[in-house]
């Protein structure tokens, strides 16, 4: 998981590199793939720097709580269904609960804590003043991504992650073409959970320096790193699983199709996955930075009523048919 | 046996973070640590096999009100050190002696009353989603109404109180 | 075994350092905090004895009092906020204004 | 500032955005006094540039001018040495060749475009989008290869000489900047399809920094960001230079006075200089290229005071001659960023900290022209 945090992160330089005509790392191994090592490697042995003034025991545990809750939401996401390797039954997921959907909203939002504290214990203007900013950005942010999941469970009938995915198979549909309303709302929801452009305000390097993490360096730094990579995955492996119909192939009902089936269903849902990482970074490649006000009204104003309404004609469209 | 050590352990740390929680100096710590204690309230809960609940609790408690006075925790100590002066309030020897007598009153009680062994029923079953959503749509319904109708009536409310000017 | 005693113990033990806490601070905002603390000893009382006689009566109500909780944390926070801008103080033994 | 300290009631925050800060162009210091995230007041401290440019140049002898003149806008060497030469030919009443004259003008026209380039890449980088600022930088490397090619010099070029051109255009060079001009044609509807109806881009511009053209005049603004304010002031039209009264070009403004406007009015420039650049090229006369020069310079006594329109707005240069010395007696420049830098003050107020970067970049200054020798270190709001 780490292992694919950290390439993730190669892969954002590489893939921006090459939008805007630039090579990206070349230098480490070819290509530059062995660079995360590289980066790793530096970011362990580089100094770790507690400013003076800044609360030393909050200073330490905010890295710390970016960072789990984004590895734990990965106990539910199915990466696939029961499969026999070798005459021996594996499920390609941790757990299934039936309250999945639910766990990863509540588990994400513990997230919030470590950004504010570290903006908190940094005793700093700046910082403080991104970690208001990014908390407040999450919170609302949340309240619309949860009200699309709840239309999303609607329509499933269930809030367990393989329980959705069976639900699209059984419906014939991947809830993308169901439900493009939550895809979008989502998908903005989404970058902006994760604190990516344009939403990426709380770390914006042209007005704040930095974001929360100005004071952080060294393994701090790089735990809030990954916390951030981390959330990019939950957040594309979850859209995965809720709109692509996760380990599912494409169009799983056509016969015509059941070639596609020799495919493991894994490689299908890392294949998305990485379809949606890939667009992440497509995003940040291309659109300027929303303003903190232009992000609230957004977020207030117009993704939670359109959410509010995608719940009601979903569940109508449910009763009714 | 394992459920045993489990609510050992959820029960001694819940009640050493309360304890913490309402004697740390630094509010900020104490709003953490309220934070960490209800997030181990959610373990119980889940350890109960009551999974709905624990997540709303880790949602709306651990996640959303605790956040909440985090936010206020900073907002007053922007400028200044947290609490200089001791905070001893006058009816702590009344607040100590209040506790342990009624503690002793409801230990007396809950370890005399004998309760009956618990009636046959599918503890699985209680705390599914299914049966609470039920409950609450069906029996509970006006409640529930009534909850949104203060819900409601709060966030107007804090809105007026946190505006800068009435 | 645990059995609903064990429940009903943690959750005395836990009503009563809310209590100590709401009695023995001044900083209001501790108090607010003492306060949820014997509000969730409310909520595992009440699960004790939903799972105890196997109803999910128990779980609503733990979710209506997680529902006051919020309207009584944000109110009061809203009133701690309004209080501090006017007073520049979170000390309970000064908000009497009400007082005469 | 007695409200600073006890800060909860009045919400407060003073933020130091500067002098190192990703985003003030250099070493611009802005003490920004916020309300949340709304600016109520900013100081600008300027000076951590201060390199006395004014005052040593009252100690080289004329020629050796030329040189210092390009460290103030370092970004657009060309036109200060042009603005420069200009001034003391007028002093000497120097005919200049009419090929010097055009090439005067590709030069100034590339250098404007390399500027704008700049300005381009770094304002939409300030607002969030990078991959311009990237692209921009791709095709002022071009540029910078020509001028390259032509003395050698990428940055500082040190291009001019009174009374001409040091030298003349390596061969199939026209051609070049022809080609040039091809390729920079397509690659500005490149950068407007990724900046001038994006949404986002509209919504962080649009009424942003609103000046109005009484008020623009009143601060002294100059250049696009004057014209962004709908006021028709172009030293190439109105006084016209070097070979700009041959050309034909139009002086683009704007309505809205606001930074959207702004923008719009430079990205039009890149095209109007580009028609210069192409008129100019095609149009280029045979002929030398210096003038006639006494061996030694010695301006007569007198004082004159001559303007020209630099990249970023009018760059004057006022010279008195002794008509004794070899150096000029005074020596003092009216630079377009440190005049256009007093409006930033005006502009910020009431906006949020996201706009102070943005309007930062709408007003495109550079430091080291703004702290060419200035005495006064800060503007109070």
């Amino acid at each position: 998981m780490l292992v694919a945090v950290t390439f993730m992160v190669l892969l954002e330089r590489k893939v921006i590199a090459w939008v805007q005509v630039r090579l990206g790392p070349m230098r480490v191994g070819p290509y530059g793939v062995l660079q995360p090592i590289a980066d790793v490697v530096k970011l362990m042995t580089k100094e770790d720097i507690t400013p003076v003034r800044a609360d030393k025991i909050v200073f330490t545990a905010a890295p710390m709580i970016a960072l789990i809750p984004a590895l734990i939401v990965f106990a539910v996401i199915p990466f696939g269904p029961v499969v026999s390797i070798f005459g021996r039954e594996v499920a390609l997921y941790i757990t299934d609960i039936n309250v999945g959907l639910l766990y990863i909203v509540s588990v994400a939002s513990i997230g919030v804590y470590g950004i504010i504290l570290a903006g908190w214990a940094s005793n700093s203007k700046y910082p403080l003043l991104a970690s208001l900013r990014a908390s407040a950005q999450l919170i609302s942010y949340e309240v619309a991504v949860t009200m699309t999941l709840v239309s999303m469970i609607v329509s499933a009938g269930t809030m367990s992650m393989i329980g959705i995915v069976n639900a699209q198979y059984q419906q014939g549909v991947w809830y993308l073409f169901a439900q493009p309303v939550a895809f979008f709302i989502y998908f903005v929801g989404g970058l902006a959970e994760t604190n990516r452009a344009p939403f990426d305000l709380p770390e914006a390097e042209q007005e704040l320096t930095g974001g929360f993490h100005t004071e952080y360096s060294g393994m701090r730094f790089a735990l809030f790193f990954l916390a951030e990579y981390a959330n990019m995955i939950v957040v594309s492996s979850v859209a995965t699983t809720l709109f692509l119909g996760g380990w599912l192939r494409p169009f799983p009902n056509i016969e015509a199709l059941s070639f596609l089936g020799i495919i493991p269903g894994w490689i299908w849902f890392l294949l998305k996955t990485f379809i949606w990482l890939y667009i992440f970074l497509w995003v940040r490649a291309t659109l300027p930075r929303y303003r903190y006000d232009q992000l609230m009204r957004l977020g207030w104003k117009v993704l939670i009523p359109l959410a509010i309404a995608n719940v009601i004609i979903t569940a109508t469209v449910k009763v009714l048919v | 046996m394992a459920e045993a050590i489990i609510f050992y352990t959820l029960a001694a740390l819940i009640l050493a973070f309360a304890v913490m929680v309402v004697t740390v100096r630094n509010t900020l710590y104490s709003a953490l640590l309220l934070a960490a204690d209800f997030l181990l309230v959610a373990l119980l809960y889940a350890s109960m096999n009551n999974l709905l609940l624990a997540v709303i609790q880790v949602m709306v408690y651990a996640a959303g009100i605790v956040l909440v006075y985090v936010f206020v925790v900073i907002l007053v100590n922007l400028k200044r050190p947290p609490e200089q002066q001791p905070d001893r309030g006058r009816y702590r020897p009344i607040g100590t002696i209040l506790a342990a007598a009624v503690l002793g009153e409801l230990i007396l009680i809950t370890a005399t009353g004998a309760l009956r062994p618990a009636p046959a029923g599918g503890a699985e079953a209680v705390g599914s989603v299914e049966n609470i959503a039920m409950e609450l749509f069906t029996n509970y319904l006006i409640p529930f109404e009534v909850a949104s109708m203060l819900l409601l009536v709060a966030m107007v409310g804090a809105i007026v109180l946190a505006k800068k000017e009435l | 075994m645990i059995t609903q005693t064990h429940y009903l113990l943690l959750s005395a033990a836990l009503f009563m350092i809310g209590v100590f806490g709401v009695l023995s601070r001044r900083n209001v905002i501790v108090i607010f905090l003492s306060i949820e603390l014997i509000l969730n000893a409310v909520n595992i009382n009440l699960i004790g004895f939903a799972e105890y006689w196997g109803n999910s009566s128990g779980q609503v109500f733990a979710i209506f009092v997680i529902a006051v909780a919020v309207a009584e944390a944000v109110i009061g926070l809203g009133i701690i906020v309004a209080f501090y801008r006017n007073k520049e103080t979170i000390n309970i033994d000064e908000m009497n204004l009400m007082k005469w | 500032m007695a409200t600073i300290d006890n800060q909860f009631d009045t919400n407060e925050l003073v933020i130091n955005m500067g002098p190192q800060h990703p985003s003030t162009h250099g070493v611009l210091r802005v003490v920004l006094r916020l309300d949340g995230e709304r600016v109520i007041g900013c100081d600008v401290v300027i000076g951590y540039l201060h390199r006395g440019i004014e005052k040593l140049c009252e100690s080289r002898d004329w020629t050796q001018i030329v040189l210092l003149t390009d460290r103030m806008d370092y970004v657009a060497a060309a036109t200060n040495n042009v603005g420069y030469c200009q001034t003391v030919e007028k002093l000497m009443s120097i005919e200049v060749p009419r090929r010097a004259r055009y090439l005067r003008t590709v030069m100034c026209e590339l250098q404007r475009i390399a500027s704008h380039c700049l300005w381009l890449g770094t304002h939409a980088m300030d607002i969030g989008a990078m991959t311009v600022f990237l692209y921009a930088f791709r095709e002022r490397e071009l540029i910078l290869d020509l001028f390259e090619e032509y003395c050698g010099a990428r940055l500082t070029y040190n291009s001019m000489r009174i009374g001409g051109l040091p030298l003349d255009i390596p061969p199939g060079w026209d051609k070049k900047v022809l080609a040039f001009c091809d390729i920079m044609q397509t690659k500005l509807t490149e950068y407007e399809e990724l900046l001038t109806h994006n949404r986002i881009w509209l919504e962080r511009t649009k009424g942003i920094g609103v000046i109005p053209a009484e008020e623009a005049i009143a601060i002294g603004l100059s250049g696009p960001a004057l014209r962004g304010s709908g006021v028709k002031r172009d030293i190439r039209k109105d006084e016209p230079y070097a070979a700009y009264d041959e050309v034909e070009f139009d002086v683009p403004t704007g309505k809205a006075c606001d930074t959207y406007d702004r923008y719009l009015v430079r990205i039009e420039e890149f095209r109007q200089s580009l028609r210069i650049i192409r008129q100019a090229i095609e149009g280029l006369p045979e002929g030398p290229i210096v003038g006639k020069v006494p061996r030694l310079i010695k301006p007569p006594a007198g004082e004159t005071y001559h303007a020209i329109e630099s990249p970023k707005g009018e760059i004057g240069y006022f010279i008195v001659a002794d008509g004794k010395s070899t150096s000029p007696y005074r020596f003092r420049v009216r630079p377009p960023s440190f005049c256009n830098l007093q409006a930033l003050p005006r502009l910020i107020k009431g906006h949020l900290v996201a706009d102070v970067v943005a309007l930062i970049g709408s007003i495109d200054i550079v430091l080291g022209e703004v702290d060419r020798g200035s005495t006064r270190s800060s503007f109070p709001s």
